[in-house]
């Protein structure tokens, strides 16, 4: 069957909520009015007021009562209206959740997701734009999720849920409508997907093209383009968890392929694609099997505009991949 | 037409003061006939914006400031020369109101060179001199806005800063923390509370514990006005700025107030109330109709004169949405301007390494200047 | 001696309540020795733990209960099974009365493996099963409580969460938004104020636009209770709790009291307050002098009776102060434990990548099993 | 003479009160109690209450409150107590003072300065140890600098409150008490260092290290035991400025040296040296010139215990960094 993105966040929280009377939905709008985006679609009327919260506009107070209610025995789903929201609460997410386990040398767990749609949006400019990958992937206690397709959607969500640590869960607005088809294993409401793996998205030989999130979608078109007009046959690596993340993949396909590039909409300084660079570094064998030296396809380093050609070219674009991939294998 | 007339206003209400704004007040024709024209130019403007928005020629948000159009009017009436506003990403209004051209607000919708920051901000972020944005996170502007009084109440200015948020925004802990901070070093700053009944699709009950926001300051005297009035906006907010002005530190306003469309264009606004409250309030409440009205009966302007108003406000519009909708885009270069204020150019990445490029100019005025548009 | 006897609190304020809770209380003898008791092993540990503060024993941050003892066992004697608390760095008082031993709080100070936690959180980071912490980040608990009251009414418990924060706190925007979600909510949450007239080296004026932190909760009703007599505050968490219990949502208790020692070990405390000031209070409303020369005047215990008591106390101390400077500290591997709860075991990076190591451990729990420690 | 950083810093902020009257410091005891770890000593005796603010504990508050003074032509200095408590301030940070700039397109510029200790600091355990140079380095809009000795600190907190945009400057509490030589010219009023230009702080021959802030401490150690007892010459950079990053000068330090380690007390993940990392692969002339894939050395991934010897793990010292330079030269 297809599945959009929407509906598998949506199918992933509809059974974890009917699954575990412990679980919780809350946020700005997530109930009567079914979510800004749409995404918690009915849950609140097949879930009711207790286990479907509307909060006020009031994110560092609603994320810190998630939490406790976490420490005391509740597994909420907290969700921000878009992940931007989340800087208001971060210092609840990160002393209060991320921090807790190890400060109370295990005594005190925090089983919490954070979720919302993450990064660049169009048309909604500098304040609503910003991508959050880099900063929560920075920080040890939590672990960080970030989803490509309806699979990734609904396995790596439910996986949050159940997971008995703080998850940050890191959507997008622009993947939300995205039809993918899915295997009815991804429809059977025991499908999880492990937390800490990568995943092969397509496998190849010719180089390695590690990402994640949105930029997953740029970057399986340009791997069509690459096979179709260039012969290129790229290996993708979606991280899926960007802490832990799964190096070893990254690894393996590296010493297969030889090359490596990391496609991300992040800004470039230190973000993901710069510690998947270091790593390649640190690691020997990676290190002696690349024949080229790793190469990063970024977001621009500015703050996003609104004008929309503007908008368009501080994003990553399929030729920007394609273009990359060629010179690295120097074939431009 | 007579040239100054009496009016009553809707009763006060008044917390933690003794006295409060007169609800006798006097209009003159000029000052009638200015806040009808400036409430019809944001009404139309706002309607233009919504068409764009539906041609899909504005994209992400628009949050229209229709209905509450004498909460702006009313107050910027009241306003003196260093006296500033700040306020949310339902800025339009006062963006025109304090400087900005029509021009200016919907080529910025439309993302054109023209526009207020030339299409880099976009619906909810633009400024001018005395207008601080636009800021598209809830609450952000309440601590602002009282660190812009701290700067006047430094200076030794009789002026304060106007600083608007919405009922939903009202229970943000900033608004706590900047009234403290107000209170205790009494900054001349009017909080002001637009509760147009709605937090996006959350009526005010279900997101507030109190709904008497005037209120809410706690050991902040507060006012309660009907915000669909413009003379008891201005009237209150002339108490107020007096009060701030002798120094005795922040005021809380609230403005009862309505909003027709939804939240934002993308939000029908019919799933959380029905037609009916919005075409009630059309009718019984409308802070256009209501004074236009008013204004006639009292002799302070004809029929006619409004009818030739509203011509020259569609013809402002119309002239503006020409310019708004045919203007050029900033050139691919404006990515890199406006980083950083006085500093040498610098190299800014792009999405590969070799798309690196030193500021071929430093700020969007200087690009502007170089092509000829400035 | 007598068995129960009554005694008159200070009058309280009330803020928004039409009754508050009774100024005549009673108390039997056996409460009355362990409220004693409770109140001087508080007093005695920290004593011991400024000490081990002076001999560079405890590391960082020390903030001290003293002379706030009376709040924390007056409430903790109207708490029930099932109630919960929550509270800032000030913690060590707390975290004994809710189940950890003299020795498990002064071993965690001291950074032992005997240590509430082992020596991992050291001063600001206790827990027990109802007691949430120990917070380093001024304000947090506020929304914490709230969550950890929610759950209990998800759950429909009778019980309360016991959510306490300083006068310094009290302006954090955090409890602004937590009271109105607890009031929209019903929430069975006491916040509690510790007035305890500074906050670090600002004394409550210039920190508050309003010291009537009671008030605060402005729609939310609110009790003032002196907070150096036991037996008040006993009787109005009584009272607090009934209240909650009986399904009327969140109230807000202020406590006035005193610190005798700086903010934490590291201030000296006497450059924003006199040394007279200090004595003064100890003088005249310190919280366990004053219980025990009216518990003695009553005839509910002798002198020598609570002579027995300290010197009790004084060895459980003594006693304590033995583990927590010489039992051991937590080996290198615990660095790696307590990442994830129920998770496979991680690799961990050390400060080369080579010293990257799979958890040997994965919690502190596990490690101590394996060194015979549990 | 010599100098400490507390005093340097405290200079710095007199010299800048007096010169400027639009020159605020706000923050949490800055003033009557002269700043919890005295760095504001005597300020506000000498300038007063007007310039000199104590706030309530209120940072996201009084955060606002100073960014909104800078918008109407103040120049204020906020202080964090420590950058911890940043967090609760950090949308205001990034939204209200890094964003606005370019969200203006240049009509409103934000001069101010945000300061405090920063990392970690003996005792203090998880939620008072945070470093923050990798999430406010990722942020366009801002200027990140990090100063090491008492000419760093003067120099660069003068710069910082002179610039005409938001400045984050991360000190350590741990190096205030610090004592270094510094020249007449330092002592002058006049004494300001450029933002954005690194420093050789040692030069070298042999390898390069890359480090900031307090790991400088370590690293000038390790760069004299090596030079004692292992007879190897490194060259020290000391990057100073994190945005904008001056990878000029790393990049002409590795083609000198031919080998480059990071040093930073940070955690690994995103962090500074994971972007020097990436930059090394991306310059074609300095990869080429590296005889070595580059290393980092990091702080632990670990939130920070309270336990002594927990927490001297949790760092790096001396001997991480000699060992990690002699494996990179093949010496050990
Ligand atoms: C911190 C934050 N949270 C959520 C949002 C999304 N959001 C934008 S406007 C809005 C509703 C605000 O309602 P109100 O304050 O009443 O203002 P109004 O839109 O009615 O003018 C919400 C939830 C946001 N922009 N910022
Ligand atoms: C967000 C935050 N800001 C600043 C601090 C530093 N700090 C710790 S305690 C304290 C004073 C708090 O005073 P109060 O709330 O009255 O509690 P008390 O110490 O008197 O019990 C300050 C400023 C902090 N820990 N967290
Ligand atoms: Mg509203
Ligand atoms: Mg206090």
């Amino acid at each position: 069957s297809t599945l959009s993105v929407r509906e598998a966040l949506n199918m992933a929280m509809d059974e974890e909520l009917a699954r575990d009377k412990s679980v919780l939905l809350m946020g700005i709008e997530v109930g009567r009015y079914d979510g800004c985006y749409k995404v918690t679609k009915d849950l609140w009327k097949k879930h009711g007021d207790q286990q479907v919260i509307d909060t006020p506009i009031t994110e560092n107070g609603f994320a810190g009562v998630a939490i406790g209610a976490a420490f005391n025995g509740m597994r909420p789903i907290c969700e921000f209206m878009t992940m931007n929201f989340s800087m208001q609460a971060i210092d609840q997410i990160i002393n209060s959740a991320a921090k807790t386990y190890y400060m109370s040398a295990g005594r005190l767990n925090v089983p919490i997701v954070f979720r919302g749609p993450n990064g660049g949006t169009p048309g909604v400019s500098a304040q609503h734009s910003q991508d959050y990958s880099a900063w929560y992937a920075h920080c040890p206690g939590l672990k960080v999720l970030m989803p490509y397709d309806a699979e990734d959607a609904k396995g790596l969500l439910k996986a949050a849920v159940r997971d008995d640590n703080p998850v940050i869960f890191l959507e997008s607005e622009v993947m939300y409508p995205k039809e993918f088809e899915v295997s009815d294993e991804v429809m059977s409401p025991d499908f999880v997907l492990p937390i800490g793996k990568a995943k092969i998205q397509k496998s190849g030989t010719d180089l390695t093209i590690v990402s994640y999130g949105k930029a997953m979608h740029t970057v399986m078109e340009a791997a069509k383009v690459l096979k179709e007009n260039h012969n290129i046959d790229v290996e993708v690596v979606n991280l899926r968890s960007l802490r832990p993340l799964d190096f070893d993949t990254v690894a393996k396909s590296i010493r297969k392929t030889g090359h490596v590039i990391s496609v991300e909409e992040s800004w470039p300084v230190c973000g993901i694609g710069s510690e998947i660079a270091a790593r390649c570094m640190e690691d020997e064998k990676v290190f002696g099997a690349m024949k080229k030296p790793m190469m990063r396809v970024t977001g621009c380093d500015v703050p996003m505009p609104y004008s929309m050609p503007l908008e368009a070219k501080a994003l990553p674009v399929v030729d920007d991949v394609t273009d990359m991939v060629k010179k690295v294998l120097g074939k431009n | 037409a007579s040239n100054e007339v009496s009016f009553h206003t809707k009763p006060y209400k008044l917390h933690k003061l003794d006295n409060g704004p007169n609800t006798s007040v006097t209009l003159n024709r000029d000052d009638a006939l200015s806040y009808y024209r400036q409430m019809q130019v944001i009404r139309r403007m706002e309607s233009a914006a919504g068409n764009l928005y539906k041609e899909k020629k504005i994209r992400g948000f628009c949050h229209l400031y229709s209905g509450q159009e004498a909460c702006a009017v009313g107050m910027k009436a009241a306003m003196v020369q260093g006296d500033a506003v700040i306020t949310a990403y339902r800025c339009h209004g006062w963006t025109y109101l304090l400087g900005s051209t029509v021009t200016q607000v919907l080529a910025e919708l439309t993302g054109r060179m023209a526009g207020n920051v030339h299409g880099k901000g976009g619906s909810m972020h633009m400024y001018t001199d005395s207008f601080y944005g636009g800021n598209g996170i809830v609450g952000a502007q309440q601590p602002l806005g009282a660190g812009v009084a701290l700067a006047m109440k430094y200076r030794e200015q009789k002026n304060v800063c106007v600083t608007l948020y919405g009922d939903g925004a009202a229970n943000q802990g900033q608004l706590f923390e900047a009234t403290n901070m107000a209170k205790l070093w009494d900054l001349p700053v009017l909080f002001v509370c637009e509760n147009n009944g709605f937090g996006m699709g959350t009526p005010v009950e279900r997101s507030s514990a109190s709904v008497e926001y005037y209120t809410r300051g706690d050991y902040v005297p507060g006012i309660w006005v009907d915000g669909m009035d413009v003379l008891a906006v201005r009237e209150a907010t002339r108490w107020a700025k007096e009060y701030c002005d002798s120094g005795k530190g922040p005021l809380m306003l609230e403005m009862a107030t309505y909003r027709y469309h939804g939240h934002s264009m993308s939000d029908p606004g019919t799933s959380y109330r029905t037609r009916d409250e919005i075409q009630e309030v059309r009718k019984t409440r409308d802070p256009i109709t209501g004074f236009k009205d008013r204004i006639i009966t009292a002799s302070l302007a004809t029929e006619e004169e409004l009818k030739a108003i509203d011509k020259e406000v569609r013809k402002e519009v119309d002239e503006a949405l020409k310019i708004a909708t045919t203007d050029g885009v900033l050139p691919p270069e404006a990515l890199y301007c406006d980083i950083y204020h006085n500093t040498p150019a610098q190299p800014v990445r792009g999405a590969l390494i070799e798309d690196t490029i030193v500021q071929p100019y430093k700020t969007s005025a200087d690009l502007l200047k170089a092509i000829g548009r400035a």
